[in-house]
């Protein structure tokens, strides 16, 4: 038997559809490019520092904590890459280099790797990162101090920040197409509602997000937003201007959206989703905070496993599930 | 038997040794953490309201009964005459008691000066009582009697803005000082006549 | 196997540094982390009752009957936590102010009971003098850590000097309750990965 | 192959191509027969190396045991060895040197009075492994016949081409079936293709989705008969026996023709070709794709099954069995290899899931070996291993292997414990 062939022994299946963690992060970057891009032509080259220092140094954390817990090198996934991307598309165009670099490593250290890396986070990375830098750093975070040295062809007041002290009636003078191509400011990645929307249509046809997270996502914010509007239209803004502003159609397509955070059952995700988009309505309208996007989908993170639990019912299972 | 009495034993002894040894310390120790609690508490508002006094106005202070409770006085020496005293008095804020400091010239009934002592106000809001000075100057010179009130409600006293419960509870408390000082003035007369 | 006295006291130092490898005493550890100066101040605090209620338990261990030693040993720790309260109040009262409520939970810290049930009961004197000083220095140090790196980032200053000059613009997230149990939970991290080795 | 969709993507069956026909395999040189069980140095063996053994010959290997192999080839037998597989089962393997065929008639004689008791006695090692044992099994009370005349994994064609190929086989089986007592009920679950001609076959005839895996025994119950079998039963469990048609075919043929038949159908999966060919029951896997001019080299991947619930064999000495439906050879080049990357939750698994398993949980469990948990909460038994969880899943891990373990594990636990009571 000395001409016996060593075969290779594996299990089933013996097919892959072949998707790839990759992949996935690549196309998610390249969905978000576009406005990513159009940050860069309102902001310049500040824009482009703050992006490329993000993605680099979330990239290097990953590297290190690879390095430090021994396990093998797992940038090749593009997640570091992807998480540092959606950071950067959340800090304004003027965020000093310190504040970037804690923000990665909060992202990659505290939101990410202390619960065991990817698809162990229970929160989305990018969104604790933004969260902690916000509560310490304030005057970062405020847009409209931040961006008081540009000169823009538009009205450069921080849409939600106007509204917030002003009430509708200083946010009348906005243009809502123009909010709609971009003509806002914002952090970096959030002003060009179209491109985000295109990335997000983008994303749901390949199959890289689930459609019912973003829908339901947009639908509870309008909801919400217009009962608020009817109830006192002199005291609440209307639900177009809530969808083109601040970081909501980031926020529905890119943040909330994020796997390991998020639920995967149909019922969660539109509980999840529209939790997400009254959230961030209850937090403009009535919170301390000028946009709610952040927090709200932090706060439906956390009841994600819990909302998880409703699942249809397996085959052969007789009784109901809990 | 011998073990349940042995076990009641230990107990009380111990028991009894660990509350004699507190007592005595506690006795001991009594005087100085008044001091050091007026000195820490109230000491920065009386200070400041007493700034370029002769004396220590800690050191030099007096008690003197008012009604059922005593009030403590602590004396400011200007020029070499004692004639300003301040005591504290308390008012209702948006989270809870709000301890003031009132500074009084008992020869022209004139406020020295105010300060917040003890407060649990909203950080940033209702806290700027005691951190703004600009709040705490408006008071100065103004007669100690009868009624303040914020402008609001028809009085002379400038409200903090977004402070409105906070401001309000300042002035009852300067009111309630107005009221103490009125009642307890002969008395606090004679009192200041010892210091030279 | 008895130790040396000299064992005794340095297993508190690195071998079984309180909040790091017997993961005890973990409420001072947050609370009270802020600054280097509250936690020398809790740190100190902690020693002197630690060495009193040690030495006491060790002296009394014989008269002590085991059905009530608990109780005991509770009477032990609050006379010196009482202790403690009223010396600080007397004599370092701005610390006393910022420790607060801290100063009498002393006596619930799991450190002191657990060296009195598990060494100080069951040993002389003198070993449960080092044990109660070796323990209690570890726990200062480990606190001090703590509130070393909190300070640092989170206020810009180490025991009230200003570090990095005016413009630091100071990391508010460390000396928030939340930048607590992050910042304790890597250093765990960190002291399990070097203990492994 | 894979139909995207926004919402679901899937996998269809392939349909036969009708011009397909089998190639007939020639009698190997040597074969291996594989009995059920295993000697346990104690019990007296009835047959040794160098005995003679006749074409259909009924092979009892131990004296006091009521199991049986058939004989496939006639010769000498040269070695009897234990045999281990997959998950520990265990048998004994029977190496034959093959000679001219001689056919044994013992099955012949006693068709004639009692066509059951000789069904029992001869018939449980058919090509297409007819059930002998459930079907007879007076606990199970088998009421309900299910005929699958399509294969349940992917590209395999081999029953289609029977119920194409052998109307009458199946229709004289189908007749000896029904004389089963307690029978009732015969569906035949077909594609909508091959309906036609089936008229008076005497079952009922259903047609089944084209969806993979909807001709797994659980979903062709749920679907064509409405019923559910309860998570962790078998279908016997609940009176339903499921019957390849091969089997079905095989059961008429042996009693048109008053022979056991030695023949299987097997579909040869290789590269993006398949063939049919017809080979002896034993004939060693290497021989077959000899005959087909297929080499293997090494690092290939030899695959007795389908690509989705098949296994992968080390040697290619390995026989057919009577449950062959199908041999696969993969490219060591075009391998893609499982990875031990963690679940990132994407939920693709969720939505792809026939059984609705929540498999991104219940993959945490097994990962840290917690079955019980698993098994408890997360409908471990539900799963009805299609394998397609691990066919979409993005981090690439072994879903299905790590269920087929985690039920394993759990199994021999029982034994444990049962042994302990």
């Amino acid at each position: 038997m000395s001409d016996r062939k060593k075969l290779i022994v594996s299990h089933a299946p013996f097919l892959h559809c072949g998707s790839k963690i990759s992949t996935r992060s690549y196309h998610i970057m390249i969905a978000a490019l576009p406005a990513v891009l159009h940050g860069f032509y309102l902001y310049g080259i500040p824009a482009v520092g703050v992006v490329a220092l993000s993605i680099s140094s979330a990239i290097i954390w990953e590297y290190l904590i690879n390095r430090l817990t021994g396990k093998p090198t797992t940038i090749g996934d593009g997640n570091a890459a992807l998480i540092g991307m959606m950071l950067a598309m959340l800090f304004p165009a003027t965020t000093p280099w310190w504040a970037v670099i804690t923000g990665t490593f909060v992202a990659m250290v505290v939101g990410k790797h202390i619960y065991g890396g990817i698809g162990g986070n229970p929160f989305n990375p990018a969104l604790i990162g933004i969260a902690i830098l916000t509560l310490s750093w304030k005057n970062i975070f405020n847009i409209d101090y931040a961006l008081l040295n540009y000169d823009f062809g538009f009205q450069a007041a921080y849409p939600l920040a106007a509204l917030k002290h002003g009430g509708p009636a200083a946010v009348d003078s906005f243009n809502l197409f123009s909010l709609f191509i971009g003509q806002q400011t914002g952090s970096i990645g959030s002003a060009f509602g179209l491109a985000l929307l295109f990335g997000g249509i983008y994303l749901i046809i390949m199959g890289f997000i689930r459609w019912e997270i973003p829908v339901s996502f947009l639908a509870g914010l309008l909801i919400t937003s217009l009962l608020f509007h009817l109830s006192d239209s002199a005291r609440f803004a209307g639900p177009v201007f809530h969808l083109l502003t601040g970081n909501t159609l980031l926020g529905a397509f890119f943040l909330a959206t994020e796997d390991s955070s998020s639920p995967v059952n149909f019922v969660p995700m539109l509980i999840y989703g529209a939790g997400a988009g009254v959230m961030i309505i209850l937090i403009r309208n009535i919170g301390g905070h000028v946009d709610g996007a952040v927090f709200a989908i932090l706060l439906m993170n956390l009841a994600n496993p819990l909302l998880d639990k409703i699942r249809p019912k397996a085959l052969g299972k007789v009784g109901s599930h809990a | 038997m011998r073990e349940m009495l042995k076990m009641i034993i230990v107990l009380t002894a111990l028991c009894s040794f660990s509350g004699g040894l507190l007592a005595a310390l506690r006795n001991e120790t009594m005087e100085k953490i008044e001091n050091q609690q007026l000195e820490f508490v109230k000491g920065p508002a009386i200070r400041n309201i007493l700034k370029g006094s002769a004396n220590d106005p800690i050191a030099d202070r007096f008690k003197i009964k008012d009604g059922e409770t005593e009030k403590s006085f602590f004396v400011g020496k200007f020029d070499g005459k004692a004639e300003t005293v301040v005591f504290e008095s308390t008012g209702k804020g948006f989270g809870g008691d709000i301890g003031l400091m009132v500074g009084v010239n008992v020869a022209d009934d004139k406020i020295v000066g105010v300060g917040v002592t003890t407060h649990s106000e909203t950080p940033g809001i209702g806290s700027r009582a005691q951190t703004d000075p600009r709040f705490a100057a408006q008071f100065k010179g103004l007669s100690l009697t009868g009624d303040f009130k914020v402008k609001n409600d028809g009085g002379q006293v400038d409200a903090i803005s977004g402070a409105t419960v906070t401001s309000k509870g300042i002035a009852v408390a300067v009111t309630e000082a107005a009221k103490t000082y009125t009642s307890l003035k002969p008395q606090l007369a004679e009192k200041l006549k010892g210091f030279k | 196997m008895a130790k040396s006295v000299t064992q005794e006291f340095t297993k508190g130092l690195w071998a079984e540094i309180p909040p790091f490898r017997l993961v005890l005493g973990l409420c001072p550890v947050l609370a009270v982390t802020k600054s280097v100066e509250n936690a020398i101040g809790m740190g100190v605090a902690v020693i002197f009752v630690l060495v009193g209620s040690n030495v006491l338990v060790s002296m009394l261990r014989k008269i002590i009957p085991s059905k009530v030693r608990i109780a005991c040993f509770i009477i032990v720790v609050a006379t010196f936590v009482t202790v403690v309260e009223l010396l600080m109040q007397a004599y370092t009262y701005p610390l006393f102010l910022k420790l607060g409520i801290f100063i009498p939970l002393i006596v619930v810290n799991c450190i002191l009971l657990g060296r009195a049930e598990a060494f100080a009961y069951k040993n002389g004197i003198i070993s449960s003098f080092a044990d109660g000083l070796g323990l209690g220095i570890g726990f200062t140090m480990s606190l001090t850590a703590l509130a070393a790196i909190r300070e640092v980032f989170g206020s810009g200053t180490f025991y009230g000097n200003q570090v990095f000059g005016p413009d630091f613009q100071p990391f508010n997230f460390m000396v928030e309750a939340p930048g607590a149990f992050v910042c304790l939970g890597l250093m765990l991290c960190v002291m399990n990965s070097i203990g492994k080795k | 192959m894979l139909i995207h969709m926004i919402k679901k993507p899937y996998l269809k069956y392939d349909v036969i191509d009708p011009a397909c026909k089998p190639v007939i395999i020639p009698v190997p040189g040597k074969a291996v027969i594989f009995f059920n069980g295993i000697s346990d140095g104690k019990k007296r063996l009835l047959f040794k190396a160098g005995d003679k053994v006749k074409t259909g010959q009924k092979i009892s290997l131990f004296a006091d045991s009521a199991e049986y192999a058939v004989a496939t080839v006639s010769g000498t037998i040269t070695d009897i060895s234990p045999y281990v597989g997959n998950f520990g089962k265990t048998c004994t393997a029977i190496s034959i040197d093959v000679s001219e065929d001689d056919f044994d008639d013992s099955f012949g004689k006693e068709t004639a009075g009692q066509p059951l008791e000789s069904v029992r006695n001869y018939l449980s090692c058919l090509p297409g492994n007819l059930p002998v044992n459930n079907l007879f099994d007076p606990e199970k009370k088998i009421s309900t016949i299910i005929i699958t005349g399509i294969d349940a994994d992917l590209l395999v064609v081999t029953n289609q081409h029977i119920i194409k190929s052998k109307q009458g086989e199946i229709k004289r089986g189908i007749e000896i079936l029904k004389s089963i007592p307690g029978i009732n009920n015969i569906v035949i679950a077909v594609r909508r293709e091959f309906v036609q001609g089936y008229g008076h076959i005497g079952a009922e005839i259903r047609n089944i989705d084209v969806r993979y895996p909807s001709a797994f025994p659980q979903l062709i119950i749920r679907d064509l008969l409405g019923k559910t079998i309860p998570a962790g039963k078998t279908p016997e469990d609940t009176g339903i026996c499921m019957i390849s048609a091969e089997a079905v075919a095989s059961l008429g043929e042996a009693f048109l023709h008053n022979r056991i038949p030695t023949g299987k159908i097997i579909t040869v999966i290789y590269k993006d070709e398949k063939k049919l060919v017809s080979a002896r029951i034993g004939t060693p896997a290497g021989d077959v794709l000899k005959a087909l001019n297929i080499n293997i080299n090494n690092g290939d991947r030899l695959i007795t099954g389908g690509p989705m619930t098949g296994s992968c064999i080390y040697s290619e000495d390995y026989p057919v069995l009577p449950s062959t439906d199908a041999i696969m050879i993969q490219d060591g080049n075009s391998i893609e290899p499982f990875s031990d990357y963690p679940c990132i939750n994407c939920g693709e698994c969720i939505r792809i899931c026939p059984a609705n398993v929540p498999v991104n949980m219940l993959v945490r469990y097994l990962e840290t070996k917690r079955y019980q948990e698993a098994a408890e909460q997360y409908d471990l038994y539900s799963c009805i291993e299609c394998g397609l969880c691990a066919y979409i899943c993005v981090s690439r891990m072994p879903l299905l292997q790590y269920i087929k373990l985690a039920k394993h594990e759990l199994a021999g636990i029982k034994l444990t414990e049962a042994a302990n009571v």
